[in-house]
């Protein structure tokens, strides 16, 4: 979905909004895809209520949305060829990621991990970027077969990355270098208020809403 | 003297409205957002002995007007509340604030108010005695008339600020809790925490909540809240904080006629962080459209049926 | 056997859904809109030894997501409703029936119990000692582990028909209760009844409801009640009817994964008098969306957090 | 407010709907002003959110709404000059009741009592109806001043009614013939199941929604 309105306060790639939605109590937190000027661009998998109530809302519909929540990737630490993984849901913030990146006059390879050729989306878009684009699936019906530990390169400066828990712990065991993970969690208010997303870090406590939802790899202690 | 101000336990307030404990942290995550000096007080994150994560997640459960949450009372222990928490919280809000206060032992609550009665800026303790979130404590002392006097006179032999004891809802009669704690010495009644829920995600089969059981906040509650406050409000004579589903202007207003001396935010914070900036707002208006001129007129003025 | 049939306390019904007592009359007005022999089965409105006008009105008052109702058991009385409403209910509805009975003295009950037992349609005895509305009439006798008992033993005393127990939510701890009951005898618990609410009309200052405070329920109170059942279920050996805001199939499935052998479908139908229909009619995609091949998989199929 | 759809199911005057309105548990009752083909038309005072809700609605917008409830006048007993007394909330449903009735021949007397002149409403309505149309104002801001108790002719064969309580009782003992009254109750379903609405009559305990709204003079009991 696309929106059009104040995006000011959206400084980071990595950062979410949060979008009041009619008939749910708890806002629903969608991470950012890209911006560009006033609009907005949100990509989220209908997967409960929520989402299913924002795939049937009309062009023009009004919402009521909280942006510049999170802290997003840090740009500074990305060296000269980095690397952005993004599974599933994971895909849609490694595009503003990307673009920054490629702004900056990185060399930009991406790797986007999916179940089967029907789920895959974004590759063309991060190819009109100019990136090193490399697609997986599990089943092997597009792309290389497996996952995206499968498609590593050999040299990268640095890696960000969004996607799933056994995602996750795959690249923290198969990376070579430093990166940073955006994670995903139940949240209450989404700016720091309620404690309800909690997580333990080698730093203290942190709140995927607020200190998060990115984390360096350095940082995560894996719960088992 | 405006007509929003209310005296609770002998400290004045601009109004009547006090974010809920739990739901505003320790008030810099919302000062970041509006001036937070314009609220009647708050009552800021569950303090305790010892510092705490809480509980596992997922902490948060959508649900029907409301939600579930058990995060289990996270909190960077009394010691680091006061050395690191009130000098950054001193720095955005310049007016008493509630400091709220759990426990696992009559001793933790003794402890961490004491070291509490030491700071200026805390006005009054809210004594939690109805934390649903935590196996085998505070829930226990809240469900216990004899346990929650006991708490009360604990925490009254060691501070001089008027204690607040906060009631579980989760219990057969309400009033019987309170009168006990009046009776132990307690300088107000505040009510209710929320009410204990659970919720079960149908794709995975497992309860939503990762501790199975939380506790139920939000629009839901506010005729169970209204009730209890209008049930303990008519049975003591000690201010009651009223709260539970408190989302508008309204909600106020039906709040303090059911008894309530001031009203506690809780939920509403967290889906609209403007939440209590617009009900402080809004009140003269709806004051006026029921022809109220001053909140202290109301308060308990609730008619019989 | 459909993927819909339970067993609930040795009767068959087609699927679990039954319209709870006070929310569907003795099915006419419902027979009108629908054939109500879709149902599982229904509870009828509660009876009591005398007939009853109830509570003075207004006994309705409007709530986010529910609504209080403080009826307090208007019917004719047993006599009258074997001799004047049963052969009614026979005409419409061809499958054993709940009884739903209230009392206000342990040989009220046994009494109501006893003449309801020769009546062949009546499949089940629904004891309520829960209602909320009658001042220390039901209500006192679901506070208490030892009243609910003595109420249980004094009923199957009286009757051959599967005793379902229907518990009050307004307690510290619903769990002994429910064992209290189950070692008396019960056949089954049902649960929850209403909440006790209460709202004030800002406009006159008094309680909407004439009674001050009545039943709170709608889908409002799910989360409490899921909350309960998910409890006994886990802490019983009999049966489970799981109810309380109940009003989609998905709510249905959920009730049944926390340990429900059937579900009461309450507030619901007065506000959509085709709620139960539906409901019915949804579940098969429902259970096919959640991979449910037969509801008898997943009574109290949930898993650890 | 008018809504266009199946009217089948109303049959008398006297008969109300029960409204579904977003953001309210309860529905709605309103009493039928008239009823033309597939045209229903209700008029509502704003007395709280639901009503206020009904008067923010937009052209177009389409409601559920439950019709023919309750069991409206009976035109049986009316004789040749009825009598109809309406007060403020109480006048739409006098409206179909007089067309009908004139429909039948009848020679229709109105009153129409309200507080002040600001209130009236319907008035010509009824007038091109060709009813004889009396109008009551409290302060006297317009035609009599007065109740509508002060409005009474000396010769109708039958009353009907339909208006707040006060005025019900001052027409119990005004009126020489008799009549039916119709009430108003906060209900719970609208159509008879819940027994929120019920009230005590000489002829046993009756729901205001479905065994009324009109009860018949002889029938009533006043609380006190």
């Amino acid at each position: 979905m696309t929106l059009r309105g104040d995006t000011l306060a959206i400084k980071n790639a990595g950062e979410f909004v949060n979008l009041k939605i009619d008939g749910f109590y708890l806002r629903r937190p969608i991470s950012v895809c890209d911006v560009e000027g006033d609009v907005l661009t949100l990509i989220y998998k209908v997967v409960g209520g929520g989402t299913e109530a924002m795939s049937a809302m009309e062009k023009g519909t009004e919402l009521l949305v909280m942006t510049g929540l999170g802290n997003g990737y840090d740009l500074s630490v990305a060296g000269e060829s980095p690397l952005l993984i993004g599974g599933g849901v994971g895909v849609p913030p490694m595009y503003l990621l990307a673009r920054r990146l490629l702004a900056l006059g990185k060399r930009v390879t991406v790797i986007l991990g999916f179940n089967t050729a029907d789920e895959v989306f974004y590759e063309d878009e991060f190819k009109a970027l100019g990136c090193d684009v490399k697609v997986t699936t599990v089943d092997g019906s597009h792309g290389i077969k497996g996952f995206v530990t499968d498609a590593l390169p050999e040299e990268y400066s640095y890696f960000y990355t969004c996607g799933p828990m056994p995602m996750f712990r795959a690249l923290f065991k198969a990376t070579s270098t430093s990166g940073q993970f955006s994670f995903e969690e139940r949240m209450g208010c989404g700016f720091g208020a309620c404690m309800g997303c909690s997580c333990k870090t080698v730093t203290g406590y942190k709140r995927i809403c607020k200190d998060g939802p990115v984390l360096k790899k350095e940082e995560i202690i894996w719960a088992d | 003297m405006g007509r929003l101000n209310v005296n609770l336990c002998g400290i004045e307030m601009d109004n009547p409205i006090i974010p809920a404990s739990g739901t505003f942290g320790y008030g810099y995550e919302f000062a970041e957002i509006y001036d937070i000096n314009i609220l009647g007080t708050f009552s800021f994150k569950g303090t305790t002995k010892e510092g705490r994560f809480g509980n596992p997640t997922p902490r948060i459960a959508e649900c029907t007007a409301g939600m579930i949450n058990a995060v289990g009372l996270q909190n960077p222990g009394v010691e680091k509340v006061i050395a690191e928490e009130l000098p950054k919280l001193k720095k955005c809000f310049h007016k008493p604030v509630m400091a709220n206060v759990s426990g696992f032992s009559i001793h933790d609550y003794a402890y961490t108010c004491a070291l509490l009665d030491n700071e200026e800026q805390v006005g009054w303790l809210e004594v939690n005695v109805s934390c649903p979130n935590v196996h085998g404590g505070g829930m226990s002392f809240g469900t216990s008339p004899d346990a929650a006097a006991e708490v009360t006179r604990a925490v009254k032999a060691v501070t001089k600020k008027p204690v607040i004891v906060k009631l579980s809802p989760n219990v057969t009669d309400i009033v019987a809790i309170a009168k006990a704690c009046e009776e132990a010495g307690a300088d107000g009644i505040s009510l209710i925490n929320t009410l204990l829920g659970m919720r079960i995600d149908l794709k995975t089969r497992k309860p939503v909540i990762a501790n199975t059981m939380g506790g139920f906040s939000g629009p839901a509650i506010f005729p169970v809240a209204l009730r209890m406050v209008y049930q303990v409000a008519h049975a003591v004579n000690i201010p009651v904080v009223g709260g539970g589903g408190v989302s508008t202007a309204e909600n106020v207003i039906e709040m303090m006629l059911a008894g309530a001396t001031a009203v506690e935010v809780g939920a509403q914070n967290l889906v609209n962080p403007m939440a209590c900036k617009e009900i402080i707002e809004n009140l003269p208006a709806a004051m006026d459209k029921y022809h109220i001129d001053n909140l202290n007129d109301i308060i308990g003025g609730v008619k019989n049926g």
